[in-house]
């Protein structure tokens, strides 16, 4: 069935609503409103006020209840109205929720959505990617979806984990995405990357949004003659190696890419692992092509500027494939 | 026109013929530029990205912002247009931060209202509420610290109140006797929030006690009530007693930004504040005491509104920036 | 001994000689354990890392923990060892979690009063001051979204309320009616800081309007007064009416942590309380009343001593956890 | 002069609070009780309670409140107790301090000092090394000091330093690094690396508590005749790339070496740099040491066995070598 990214969201959570009464949902402005990019529209009508919470403007205390209440054996799905406010909960996140397993053998069943990424003019405060801060915290699983199909089947298994899960769903893609999603009951595992296009001479590996410049750059060099595979990461932190080694071995020349700004990101990360596992099949330096380091600029010509694009890819890849 | 002329003025505020006109001015021209923004730059798609504007609440910046002196420090929050105006900001860089133009404030790094000037002693508020109320109570302690009698405004919604930094931040300044005034525009929204789904006390105010500070509440429509309360606020913290608060009741006259249709707001609960648009209630008060003839307000209008047409035009010719300056002001130096 | 037999009771608490006995049996264990930690344990060596005991405070945790039905929930401060004895964990595993042995409640993983078990419905603190505020209040969420009639009692100090998540969680609790006791053990200092440097205002129930939720406040020292409080909250809590704060003064009758010598104190104020110990209070009261001889007093305090000595002995014969769980349980599977 | 880690920091900070009245201090208990280690004793004597200032429990407050002092001017030194608390003032270092000049052109010069790190037993939450999540934010200064010569000069660069500086302080070295160091008005830059030890066959990249064992790794191996090069970075965001690739231009082995975690650690940054722009002098894979990925564990078998040392280092350096 045709439907967007953000339908496939509300899809997801709605099936798994339907499935367990444990579900529920807790935010700021997601009953009657719907949420601000009405991923929950129509959710409060369907299972009432005691599933669907609006809560007052505090992420800190959203997410700690969403801890006490996943630990009381509920499956809480708080949202972030935007990524960026996700720092406001960081400590409840980081330090409760994902040690609590670890340390005292308690299990935390929540999943926190957060609308994160650039793009829609949304200046520093309303476009940031804050990803690579959770991958770096131990106990906490994240993915970011780049499919309408990935976005329903990630938060069927992302409400079904029994850890903590952090959901970053791309603004960008909320509309823009649309296609056939499985009917029903369809999972996408936490865990596995997707090699959403087969080549043979360079790798790129990256997710969310960056998943469709690189296909855009990828048809751009097809016609040059280069074949780009792709690795579409789907989760971030606990993360799938096999599959990304598997192709730089496949291909022995990789690029990063992601949209997230360049030190720190994930994209080192990726590096780090390659360059210690696979490093006999490397034929050319790991490129990375990211955002730079600033926070995101408003204007558009300075957004534009900021955020990777097909061009930007095709160029570094270009570069790479010959070397 | 600077605060001070206010602070020396002897007369009653309510006799206050002067300070009366230089209300009306500041508020009637917050009041056009946010029309002009909301109503003609936003939906031409000459700006882009959230807009969020104060209008119907215009009385508490403009009431507030005229008790301050020029060295006191103004944290705006996304509904307080006229504490830019007030010292001096002109509209056509207002514009132009809206456009992303070189022209802002920001230089299109930032948008909207997300701006600021410590040459005006004005901090750029940040998205998360909230925020600017330690933030405040830092700069005041910096303004206590040099000795000076000045004092700091922190402005915020009454969603804002729920964040763990309002806590932390009034606290913080309570303990330290921080001379902050604290004014809550409680506009009975949060988004689509309405303030019994925010808090389970009846007002702010009744916060204050468990902080130790005094509080009031006023008619946020009434500029001269506004104006009043807070010279009070303002006349508690520069004399060394620390922070203050002052919630002045409102209502958000629009959607929560430019896109939202508020349809949550239950029918008629808008028209019946639309009754008290405190420019309105101001104007007829004016021509009442005889202070203006009702073709000089028009006039002023008028003024103001050639004053934009002249604002926009130069806001709409200062250049996008140049992506090369992308890069620039992360760090001091590069 | 559980709860409900209390709850069960009809006697009043101030006649009801069980009770007391009670009462005493489990502060009197409380403070022989904190003792073992604290002065032998940790000055010996054997129990590494910060150290934080309740002497003087037995009677918050006894008195506020016998209100309880088994299928509360605990969210204890890092003061509040009788919680756990209530809930039936033994002396010799708090010594296993605090040598940082097998058999302590984290294996290892953590250490002191870093213990928890969902199984007792006790949810472990984490250091962050206050952070179980708000997952109190989700705790509370799913006793109330499951149809029970259960609460969930969190217990904080009085310098916990000056974090962020201690404002947001209470009013969260408050705006959703939460069932929640939220107990503050005013031991009047944080650290080193005193109370007046925490807040601005006389006493914490003061902050309770604020959220629209009664409050009270009692001697903390007396166990009686503790528990009828606890009691009119639990009630309260029960009835669906919200959550509710209960205010206990006491005194930290030890420095903040083992290796703090607290010099920052008064001179004489520690005497002073020492004076109002809980437990001497209370054998007092017991003897006057005649219900226990002193020397059945004593015969108690023999008991539990020799129950501590096994204890330390068993925990001291619990292994260290083998490098090779190191990994073990970061995520459901690895 | 002789004097601990703990002393130098201590006297950097005297040093410049005497020859600037705009410089102050804020925290929890660093007044009378001299800080929980003791770092600011004897401040509140010499310089009064106007410029030590004793807060509530609020480092949400104590991070904002010395933002908004630095905008008027004045030079706030912020006290984390343990540095992981710093995490319940994270939105306020990552979004307001961090962007602000960015933003709007406002310098924020404010320091956050932050005792880090294991070894101390001190559990999962007196025991953590929050430095990458703020290496990933532009805007951001991050220095981590191994030396007492370090930790002096770095601390008096930092009060100076007109952006946002967090100061990482190593719990473990405030006394068992004893060492002499430089009079008066010497400084070490912010943003230039040291080559605390020449070497010819592989170079550890490392800094903070990690300096230690990697010279104790060392000398293992200088004993096997293997002579190793160590990098002290010293600052961590902002970071000395030159030196870096310099050394790894030298001696085309590289091991990164840190405390923090190793997922999104800046081990990953640091391989992402190297394997970019030295690609063509590697003669072996990047390896890392690091913590797993775990909370800190309590338990002192846990907690040893979390912890890298000579030992490990020395083990994969050799292995490394005889690449
Ligand atoms: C920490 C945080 N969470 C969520 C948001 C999204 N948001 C922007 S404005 C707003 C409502 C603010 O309400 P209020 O404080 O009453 O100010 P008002 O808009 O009514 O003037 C929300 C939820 C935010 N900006 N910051
Ligand atoms: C967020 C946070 N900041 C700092 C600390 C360090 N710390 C541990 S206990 C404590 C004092 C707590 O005082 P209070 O809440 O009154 O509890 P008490 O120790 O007096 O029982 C402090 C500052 C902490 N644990 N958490
Ligand atoms: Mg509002
Ligand atoms: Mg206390």
């Amino acid at each position: 069935m045709q439907m967007t990214y953000l339908e496939a969201i509300r899809k997801g959570i709605q099936e798994e609503m339907e499935r367990d009464p444990d579900v529920f949902l807790l935010g700021e402005d997601i009953g009657i409103y719907g949420g601000a990019f009405k991923v929950t529209a129509g959710m409060l009508e369907q299972f009432g006020e005691k599933r669907v919470i609006d809560t007052p403007i505090s992420e800190s205390a959203i997410v700690g209840a969403a801890i006490g209440a996943s630990l009381m054996g509920l499956r809480p799905v708080a949202e972030m109205q935007f990524a960026d406010f996700i720092t406001c909960g960081f400590d409840q996140i980081v330090n409760f929720a994902a040690k609590c397993r670890y340390r005292w053998g308690a299990a935390v069943p929540m999943v926190i959505r957060a609308p994160s990424g650039g793009g829609i003019h949304g200046g520093p405060f309303h476009s940031q990617n804050p990803e690579a801060w959770f991958v770096h915290t131990p106990g906490l699983k994240v993915v970011a979806p780049s499919s309408a199909s990935d976005a329903k089947g990630l938060i069927k298994s992302a409400i079904r984990d029994n850890d903590p899960v952090l959901y970053f769903e791309h603004k960008a893609l909320y509309r823009r995405v649309k296609e056939d999603v499985p009917e029903g009951d369809f999972t996408v595992p936490i865990g596995k990357a997707a090699v959403v296009r087969e080549g043979r001479d360079l790798s790129i590996i990256t997710y969310g949004a960056m998943v469709h410049v690189a296909r855009e750059a990828a048809e751009t060099l097809e016609k040059e003659g280069v074949s780009i595979e792709i690795v579409d990461l789907r989760t971030l932190a606990h993360l799938d190696e096999d599959t990304v080694l598997a192709s730089v071995r496949k291909t022995s020349k990789v690029l990063l890419l992601h949209e997230d700004t360049l030190t720190g990101g994930i994209g080192g990360e990726l590096a780090g692992r390659i360059s210690e596992k696979v490093f006999e099949y490397l034929d050319g330096p790991i490129v990375r092509v990211t955002a730079p380091d600033t926070p995101v600029p408003y204007s558009p010509p300075l957004e534009e500027a900021f955020l990777p694009n097909a061009a930007k890819v095709a160029e570094r890849a270009r570069w790479l494939a010959r070397y | 026109m600077s605060a001070p002329a206010i602070i020396r003025s002897h007369k009653g505020v309510d006799q206050n013929r002067e300070l009366a006109l230089e209300f009306l001015r500041y508020m009637a021209t917050m009041r056009a530029v946010e029309d002009r923004i909301e109503r003609k730059l936003y939906r031409q798609g000459k700006i882009l990205g959230g807009v969020y504007v104060g209008r119907g609440q215009e009385a508490i910046p403009v009431g507030v912002g005229l008790t301050a002196e020029a060295d006191d420090v103004f944290c705006p929050s996304h509904r307080d247009m006229a504490l830019f105006l007030i010292r001096g900001i002109h509209p056509r860089q207002i514009f132009a931060q809206y456009m992303g133009r070189v022209g802002g404030l920001t230089r299109g790094k930032d948008g909207n209202m997300h701006m600021g000037d410590m040459n005006r002693r004005i901090i750029s508020i940040i998205s998360a509420m909230a925020a600017s109320v330690p933030v405040a109570a830092g700069a005041a302690l910096a303004l206590k610290y040099k000795g000076t009698r000045n004092i700091a405004y922190c402005f915020f919604g009454d969603g804002a109140t729920s964040r763990g930094d309002w806590h932390e931040g009034l606290n913080l300044a309570a303990v330290l006797k921080l001379p902050v005034v604290y004014v809550c525009n409680n506009n009975q929204y949060a988004y689509s929030t309405p303030l019994a789904k925010q808090m389970a006390c009846a007002n702010v105010v009744d916060r204050a006690p468990g902080y130790g500070i005094p509080a009031e509440m006023v008619d946020g429509n009434d500029v001269f009530a506004v104006h009043k309360a807070a010279r009070r606020a303002a006349e508690h913290a520069r004399g060394g007693k620390g922070p203050y608060l002052i919630e002045c009741k409102t209502f958000r006259m629009t959607g929560h930004s430019a896109h939202d249709a508020a349809e949550y707001v239950p029918a008629g609960l808008r028209e019946e504040w639309a009754a008290k648009d405190p420019i309105a209630r101001l104007e007829k008060k004016m021509v009442e005491k005889d202070w203006v003839a009702q073709d000089e307000i028009d006039h002023m209008h008028d003024e103001i509104r050639q004053e934009l047409e002249a604002a926009v035009e130069w806001a709409e010719k200062s250049p996008y920036p140049d992506a090369s300056e992308l890069l620039d002001n992360v760090y001091e130096s590069a």
